[in-house]
């Protein structure tokens, strides 16, 4: 650690290190340029350390306890014991393991890591202000910078975060214990996660939010599978409710909504967790000395390359923009790192996927039905349910289904929606369709491996085109 | 990459529906010129060769009715 | 059901149910042709009644009681109780609802149901011999045949299934208890799977084998996890063991084997089970009748159009030779009924993918490394281990690897063998991309979503490319 204002250069200076900034300071030291890597907290970003990587541990093993807890139709009965504490404490490990190889990998390609906290001094420098009193402060002269600072969570006003009443997601991922009750506020991805996890390992659930269903922004069959579980697991929903405020009771607390017709009501716990979105990390950079502004959401603007109004700054991840997805700030990383380095790289993906780890989960790529027609295709749609899957089956999951969205004429795939076991996973190969140019001809006639549930995907595509073997063709 | 390259025991590089096109066509698929990435060949290439009235096979299978008592033998 | 000796008439008669046939009849249904599906035993044949199905619902339901009865490391502390008999039962419910599924598919599409064993009279006619005493026999004329009558599980001379003592996968999945010890002759994948059910449900599991390792014909280093998890749950091997004669001794029996060198051995255990392959089953059709040969192995030769040398007559699935495997046997129903119907259909895929539902799963499509230098390609690879993968470490099993064989030149993806969490799943996506034409840089420059075991074909492409992230290249 550095003590006083000293100065250094660097040809590419990331700042964050989460899995935009660290993936493209990896694959800047790989094309040989000189990298320093500046974080002021952990690395790995959010992802690793708060976000991804410790929720989906949490949801695997509640999931596990769970699924041998209900598991007398296969003959399986147990007495089952959870220590939350430990379960923590693997999750911390399975992090420590993952953030340290980060680091690890960022030496191998020859970067330099820096902790602190930066902010531009000027276009062509930032000033890195070391943690800890006393530390000092530095000065980072850049050919190039990218910015890569991430996104924090959405306080509601008198709802702020103190870690023992209100949680954020971070907190809620790290508490000691399971609260016997929760409330959480905010029924998108984050809140239908965590409210997974904490039902299945025994709580009381409650959730609000303010739109009128789950997962807003999802298809509403998509969405149906995910609320129906819910519904058995015991959480109670209740829409249309926006939180105003809050007081302690008894051992816990009381919340307190109010719907669009100023109707009050209260819901009590022993905590509550907020998830109810995330802004950009930009206002703490004093963009305005390096010339470069940002959007009314607070959202760094960037070109096809991931370039700034600056051009030789550039922004990825979650401070550039929707969607605030892990794998999306990686591939703007190597994208901007590539065009560092001169090479003739660009955002030209034709797909993004996404992913809920709810119970059933939820993937997604590339067009809905509507949004095909919006764009003047003529969409076809196949559709597949779980419940005629071999595979499915024989797990005991077998809700949900695959639909796959062509334009009919020429028979492209443009887009696919899965619940369902494994959609996370199933939905690789239909990013990778749409990549191709396939079309459901090329899906439909590839062989897939028996039994699996990515036979799903085959017969989806032999459904849109009228001929699935093991179901009902439209 | 326009270089051609060569692939080894007529492996030819094409999605299955560019593969069922040249079938339909009567086009011998090992024969087209690929022109997509790597030299892959793909369902616009398999149509040009079937205008260019080159590689017709013999054996136009798209034809074959179940009461056909053609004599066909299998290769 | 029909008594005396009637004569009928069809399009297309379909010998034998499974996978090959009943997708062969439901497809030929679908073009507009009269049908008739004849089937001596149950509808789905091997794969749904005694094969696929059964085995992985048991792979399914015994993985669960394992994988939560070893998670003291997550926090949880369970009393595990299986009734086995219950598990069975619920595997028979799963497939019977399969097998339902295809008896009104079938109906649907128009295909009509006998039952019965077929027998060729000449090329143009079988005779079906109604089960049961006096049930009689029937004519039925055909334009086209299609042959999908399966294959038997190979006994060694002195080995006869009993179902008691001596027994084959099929009763070994239908017993009432778990067998207190078990001698598992053959380490093929059936006898592999079927030592990790038992294993994990407590049983004394030792298998001998003939050649000198589990999993022949898969490469060693596909084979090691499976190996080492095997040891781990107490799995006894012997290699190089020829299993030579059996006797009853006390409550069980003893199964003496002999080396190559003459070497005696005995093994002790409640039952045996022998998985030593497969046999087609053609030697009860009379094919001499029709004019149709079988080769030195017994099955029957096709073409690329599953014609065999009658070309009015079809053989697909086990009885048309190796690979066999369920979704080989349904690929060439489609192709076959296509054919018939006029279709400009082929048996042209590029890879026929494989999976092996051990403890890790191996899914496997496409060229091995060995396989594309000794066609003439320059294969590069790619490799990536799941302990690199976040979504592995989440889920606690992150042992195995991803492994992409490319042609260096063009980059052409040519194979790919996976070792690992839901192999057989992953594997869908390499397929895809071997019968597109998909190169490296293809599977690379997908977005695949984070945290997901998907992300991990990517990595590997990146790997082979010489610049993955989550990994040190080559
Ligand atoms: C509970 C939860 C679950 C999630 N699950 C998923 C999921 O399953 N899949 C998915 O794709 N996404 C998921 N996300 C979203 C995902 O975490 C983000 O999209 C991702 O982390 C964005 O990466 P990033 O590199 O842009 O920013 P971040 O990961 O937020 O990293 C930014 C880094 O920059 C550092 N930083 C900020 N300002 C400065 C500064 N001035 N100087 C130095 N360092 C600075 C921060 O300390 C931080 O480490 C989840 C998020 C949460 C909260
Ligand atoms: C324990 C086990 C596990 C397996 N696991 C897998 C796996 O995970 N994945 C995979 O791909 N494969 C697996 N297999 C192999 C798979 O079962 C076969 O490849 C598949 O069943 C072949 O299908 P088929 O249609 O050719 O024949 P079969 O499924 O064997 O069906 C043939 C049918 O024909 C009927 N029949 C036979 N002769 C006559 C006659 N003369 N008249 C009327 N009917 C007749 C039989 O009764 C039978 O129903 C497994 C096999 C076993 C034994």
């Amino acid at each position: 650690m550095v003590v006083g204002d000293i100065s250094t250069g660097t040809d590419v200076l990331v700042i964050g290190a989460g899995p935009g900034g660290y993936v493209a300071a990896i694959r800047a030291g790989q094309l040989g340029l000189d990298v320093t890597l500046v974080e002021k907290d952990a690395y790995g970003g959010t992802c690793l350390n708060y976000g991804c990587i410790p929720s989906k541990a949490m949801i695997t093993a509640s999931d596990l306890a769970y699924d041998a807890n209900n598991a007398e139709d296969m003959g399986i009965y147990t007495k089952l014991d959870v220590n939350y504490g430990e379960m923590v404490e693997w999750k911390d490990g399975v992090v420590s393991q993952l953030t340290g190889g980060v680091e690890k990998l960022c030496k191998a390609n020859g970067v330099s890591l820096m902790e602190g906290r930066a902010e531009f001094a000027d276009d062509k420098s930032v000033r890195v202000v070391h943690g800890g009193e006393g530390q000092g402060s530095e000065t980072v002269e850049f050919e190039n910078a990218i910015v890569s600072t991430g996104s924090r969570p959405i306080e509601i006003p008198g709802f702020e975060f103190d870690g023992e009443h209100i949680l954020s997601s971070r907190q809620a991922l790290a508490l000691d214990e399971v609260p016997e009750s929760i409330v959480i506020v905010g029924a998108g991805y984050i809140g239908m996660e965590l409210a997974g996890v904490f039902a299945k390992l025994g709580s009381d659930v409650t959730v609000v939010e303010m739109l009128d269903s789950v997962l807003p922004g999802y298809e509403d069959d998509l969405a149906r599978p995910v609320k129906k579980k819910a519904d058995e697991l015991g959480i109670g929903f209740h829409f249309g409710q926006a939180a105003k405020e809050w007081e302690e009771s008894g051992r816990g607390i009381t919340v307190v909504t109010e719907d669009e017709d100023g109707e009050v009501s209260e819901f009590g716990a022993e905590k509550a967790l907020v998830a109810v979105g995330r802004q950009p990390v930009a206002d703490t950079l004093e963009l305005e000395n390096a010339g470069i502004e940002t959007d009314e959401k607070g959202f760094i603007q960037t070109d096809d390359r991931a370039r700034t109004e600056q051009e030789h700054i550039f922004a990825i991840g979650d401070v550039a923009g929707e969607p605030m997805l892990a794998h999306k700030a990686s591939k703007e990383g190597q994208v901007a790192a590539e065009v560092i380095a001169g090479e003739p790289s660009a955002l030209d993906y034709q797909a993004m996927p996404a992913a809920v780890f709810t119970d059933p989960e939820i993937g997604t790529v590339g067009m809905t039905q509507e949004e095909a027609e919006a764009q003047g295709f003529e969409p076809v749609v196949g559709k597949f349910p779980f419940q005629a899957s071999g595979r499915a089956l024989t797990t005991g999951h077998a809700e949900g289904f695959v639909r796959i969205v062509a334009d009919e004429p020429s028979g492209f795939v443009l887009g696919a929606q899965i619940v369902g076991p494994e959609a996370s996973e199933l939905i690789a190969e239909l990013g990778l369709a749409i990549e191709m140019g396939a079309t459901l001809e090329d899906l439909a006639a590839t062989v897939h491996t028996h039994p699996t549930l990515s036979e799903a995907v085959m017969e989806c595509a032999e459904n849109a085109l009228g001929h699935a073997i093991h179901t009902l063709n439209r | 990459v326009s270089e051609e390259t060569e692939t080894p025991e007529g492996r030819v590089f094409a999605a299955p529906s560019a593969r069922r096109l040249a079938r339909e066509l009567g086009v011998d698929i090992v024969a087209v010129e690929g022109t997509g990435p790597s030299g892959r060949v793909t369902e616009h290439d398999v149509r040009t060769a079937a205008e260019s009235g080159a590689d017709e096979v013999e054996e136009e299978v798209g034809k074959i009715q179940p009461d056909d008592d053609l004599e066909i033998q299998p290769e």
